[in-house]
């Protein structure tokens, strides 16, 4: 293969690898798009939702706790020193 | 007791070292120093800049065929073993939901790759010049690099050119760690001041199934359209399935660490093992090392370009920042992004929103580097 | 261009897709599903479930010798390693003390195992029927569902009947998962309420020195009897004596965590493996799956009454309920028959009395697959 | 080998392997009986007992410093909100 | 069914179990009440002794080239894997603090593997006697013993004398755990009392970047004087740097913890297969274990008398005591050191001292392996 | 190779073998002492020993708090029993 010819597959390979992967990439967003729409109907999201608020007040408990232990350490480190 | 001597003498280093060997020990102790003091990747760089000393000690053959790294390399890395296991940690790891709350950020991802092809047709230029004889297999695992995922770059370099691997590696892990020297300048470039200060709206919820469905949808659509990118693809979707069921959490807890650090251990050490002087230092080296920093400008130019048209399309709603963090590096140019964006609105946060086309640029460089596969990976 | 995109076209799933892979396809999605949203035995369901996808997207390969499944398959099924390394974790995590302190509940797992052999012949009379061809190591393999015991069912099919472990495995572990529901009404039939009834008096506490040297004595009454069954035997033993020593914490631990954790995820995808369209879709496979539930059915019921045996030469000490939890199925057996328990009676836990039988029918159903192994393994 | 004759191989097999999984199930039964008083001659129950009491009143411990701590947290939530 | 008893008959281990495997079983279980009893170095001697057990059961043929066990030993040992591997997670484990802060202590490691050569000569000796017929190869390494370091014994005897392996580790493995007994009555009467009794200065505080940069150091001498060490040495160190460098702490943790726990249940099970009858039943065993205790006697010796050198020149700075723990057997023998200082004077704590020489032998021994493997690893 | 021989070859080893470990550790010896000397010059340990001061520091914190919660545990445990 002369340096050419190899150039020009290159280019070749160029035009499809692009092309494909946005083809690839698309089908993937439609598909994502038309999954999502499904997962909301098999579980919707208000089921889902208050689930995501209740692990994010299970954080929001856990920074409480922490900050509970620490106040405490503090307090008893202020106390000490 | 004279020939004892002799022979003593001549199982030293210092009878047996050449000036090739003693240069790669520096360029993998200037691996190490860029790893541990300036925190380049030091993951991967660690291991691999050790390696590559080990590997070129002379008398010792720690990289020959009965030598540690030697075993490692023809058990994990030419098999494709460990860069698919490190693709199972990623997506044990990975939360893809910022991907699923707003699937059109996969097209960042998409565009991105661009610099890859770029860089592959870089390499086929180089050609031109005395000294350079790429393959058109050797110009895509070069132009890999420019997909700026390690685990993939390694990959496909085991595949398609064992012998530039080291090379690759090298490169493709410094320029990750190089990506906030290299995206800034770029993305102030070619997006005005206004569309960088763009506010986009927060990312919805999603839901638990939803997540579970992620990885399947993903595995189903690469098989049915390119199966070749199964080994990456499939594990990295495996993984995110042991992630995103919660029936599994052991295994789940053991492929994002132990697993997954296992393997890093020895990938690294198994790649350092093709950094040997008689592959390594060659001219074609250099011209990787200069393609490399070519493909990561590439890349992120694409990626902010196809953002600026998502900006336009949306009428507005999307931040071409985000477009840079295509080019995967994880997390590194989602961070890059949400910088530069600060810098133009203090209070825009755009981590979230660059995690989207973050991983997609993982999924993105994954397909390419399949289709490389499927289209060369039988022959010339 | 037009080759090229005549090659493209030939690399896409679509074009080489046969009907036999897509279903296969959706039986792997099928146990994901049972997995996942039904909690059948999700940590190897998912692996396998998952693997069988996997290996039935063609062009990809990977179950073939140069993909990962087909490594893992060869490096840790045909082995027989997994399985061996899965035993070893299982001892460390198991705590023989319930059958330690009533040792004659081991006899409740002997006679479970008639569930194995009664299975052996029902696949032996398939052969009358058309389309059915079981050598008597096929027959041995499919029995061995029967035993209630996912890695010792695939550690004996790799041995006698690999092209069937795909089927084997696959029914071994969803009738596991389908205890709570195979087994109350065959336990209820079989037991009079009264008997159901009986409650066992509390087990004496063991003592340390006896878990260190319980699995002593198993090995060596195994090793002075059936030396065939040691693989698995000798194994668990081992985990259970890294167990119960108390000086190798670190790696007793690490053996039922890490180990055991990284070794399912293989040994899951490695079965998958044999989940390929050509070898799983036969009616052969349909014989298996239909022998299955039979197998349990009657492993329960022989269990059960031999149940009734030693509450009769007990003098009514024994609840013959604890005779179901001889099949194996840890816990998920033992559980069924503290449930069945509290329903006739709401104060008697039975959860601990029936520890031993489950756990005395691994060691049954291990014994019973060594045996099948001197006898059949060296050929026909 | 005709079915019948590997039907009678396979009752043959039934046979032997019953036969065989009791006899040898059955050894263990005896041998870990006799291990048993080997154990408890050389290491009497009495010095493990209060061992396997210790370690229950550990539990019994660690659920009250459980309980303290949950108490305390509890005591500290309420005071907050 | 006459036919069908016979063959029964033959597949137990009553008939085919010979004196010479009963006596290795026996032996096994000494190993593993050493080991659990009397806490003789239990994570390797437990797996060695159960190892021992397993591969010594007639017809199972666990050690064979299709047992696990043999499998074990190919891959793993044959080939100087896991040996390193542990070397790997030591280095990750040790720090060297003590040892930057005194670099002279080296001097201590090297004069304690004098124990290594006069044992090597030892077991020329016996070649003296009838029944021995050791090569050099053998001889070295037996020496090895002398090292005190028990994956070096295994790496060097892997290379030069895989048939001695199973004495020489177990020999290893059980004098190191007698270092209590065997070390003091040595060093007591080789050091007057009054020696016994220096109080040494305080070890200054180490930098963290020295610590980065003493693993290179050693990596660097050792490659350009003896590249041989390089297997262990290498991978002691690579541990090591993992453990300073501070950017890789996941990784490091692995190799402290799950890594070597792995490599530790197996490198023993391997190592146990070596312990089959007709190999390790012969009078070089005997020879072996007693040339053992003098290997150890010498190398405390040796350490000692360099340790009363070192006092003489530094004027009387250094307490001789600490030259012990230049035979390795880490942290056995500092703390032995630490344990006969306090005898001599209740308030001088030598346990930071001893661990310089302690970890300093560690590096002795491998050097000196490193150094036999150049000189007598091509043949004889 | 004679007995006689091979134990010669055998002294020879040991002198080679004990001249070589003992010049390669003593070349470690001083390659250490250049290390340290390096290392203190690029980074000196005034800067590591406050460091080094800190992490003690923070042990004894540490400590202290350890020492607070079981404090605490007890107070809880000596008012309950
Ligand atoms: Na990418
Ligand atoms: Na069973
Ligand atoms: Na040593």
């Amino acid at each position: 293969m002369s340096l050419a010819e190899q150039l020009l597959a290159g280019l070749e390979l160029t035009l499809t690898g692009m092309v494909t992967v946005f083809i690839l990439l698309s089908f993937m967003v439609l598909a994502i798009g038309w999954m999502s729409k499904l997962a909301h109907r098999l579980a919707p999201p208000s089921r889902s939702a208050p689930m995501g608020a209740r692990s994010k007040s299970d954080t929001a408990e856990d920074k409480e706790i922490v900050a509970a232990i620490s106040a405490a350490i503090h307090r008893f480190r202020s106390a000490r020193g | 007791m004279e020939l004892d001597l002799k022979a003593l003498w001549l199982t030293t280093g210092i009878a047996n070292f050449g000036i090739g060997e003693l240069f790669m020990i520096l360029v993998g102790a200037v691996l190490l120093y860029l790893a541990i003091a300036r925190r380049f990747e030091p993951l991967l760089l660690v291991p691999i800049g050790f390696g590559a000393i080990l590997s070129n000690v002379p008398v010792a053959g720690m990289a020959g065929p009965e030598g540690l790294l030697g075993y490692i390399y023809h058990v994990g890395i030419e098999t494709g073993v460990f860069p698919m296991l490190i693709f199972l940690g990623l997506g044990a790891l990975t939360d893809f939901g910022a991907l699923i709350a707003n699937p059109r950020t996969l097209l960042l991802g998409a565009a991105a790759q661009f610099g890859i092809f770029v860089t592959l047709l870089g390499a086929l230029l180089l050609n031109y010049l005395p000294g350079f004889d790429f393959s058109l297999q050797d110009a895509a695992a070069i132009g890999i690099i420019g997909g700026a995922d390690g685990p993939t770059a390694i990959f496909l370099s085991s595949r398609l050119s064992p012998e530039l691997m080291g090379a690759i590696a090298v490169a493709a892990y410094s320029y990750m760690a190089l990506v906030p020297i290299i995206q800034p300048p770029i993305m102030k470039a070619l997006i005005p001041a206004h569309e960088r200060k763009v506010v986009m709206e927060q990312l919805r919820e999603v839901t638990p199934l939803e997540k579970i469905l992620f990885p399947l949808m993903v595995l189903l659509v690469t098989a049915l359209f390119l199966p070749a990118a199964l080994p990456l693809i499939g594990m990295i979707t495996f993984g995110n399935l042991l992630r995103e069921s919660g029936v599994v959490d052991r295994l789940s807890k053991t492929a994002q660490n132990e697993l997954i650090n296992i393997v890093t251990i020895f990938l690294g050490l198994g790649v350092g093992s093709k950094l040997q002087a008689e592959s390594f230092l060659t001219v074609e080296t250099i011209g990787i090392l200069l393609l490399g920093v070519f493909a990561f400008s590439i890349g992120t130019a694409s990626g902010v370009l196809m953002g600026r048209i998502m900006h336009k399309v949306t009428g507005g709603k999307v931040n071409p920042l985000i477009g840079a963090a295509g080019v995967s590096a994880v997390p590194m140019a989602a961070r890059v992004v949400n910088k530069v964006g600060l810098e133009n609105n203090p209070h825009n946060f755009l981590l979230m929103h660059a995690m989207g086309p973050n991983v997609a640029g993982v999924l993105g460089s994954a397909v390419a580097a399949g289709l490389l596969l499927a289209l060369l990976g039988g022959g010339g």
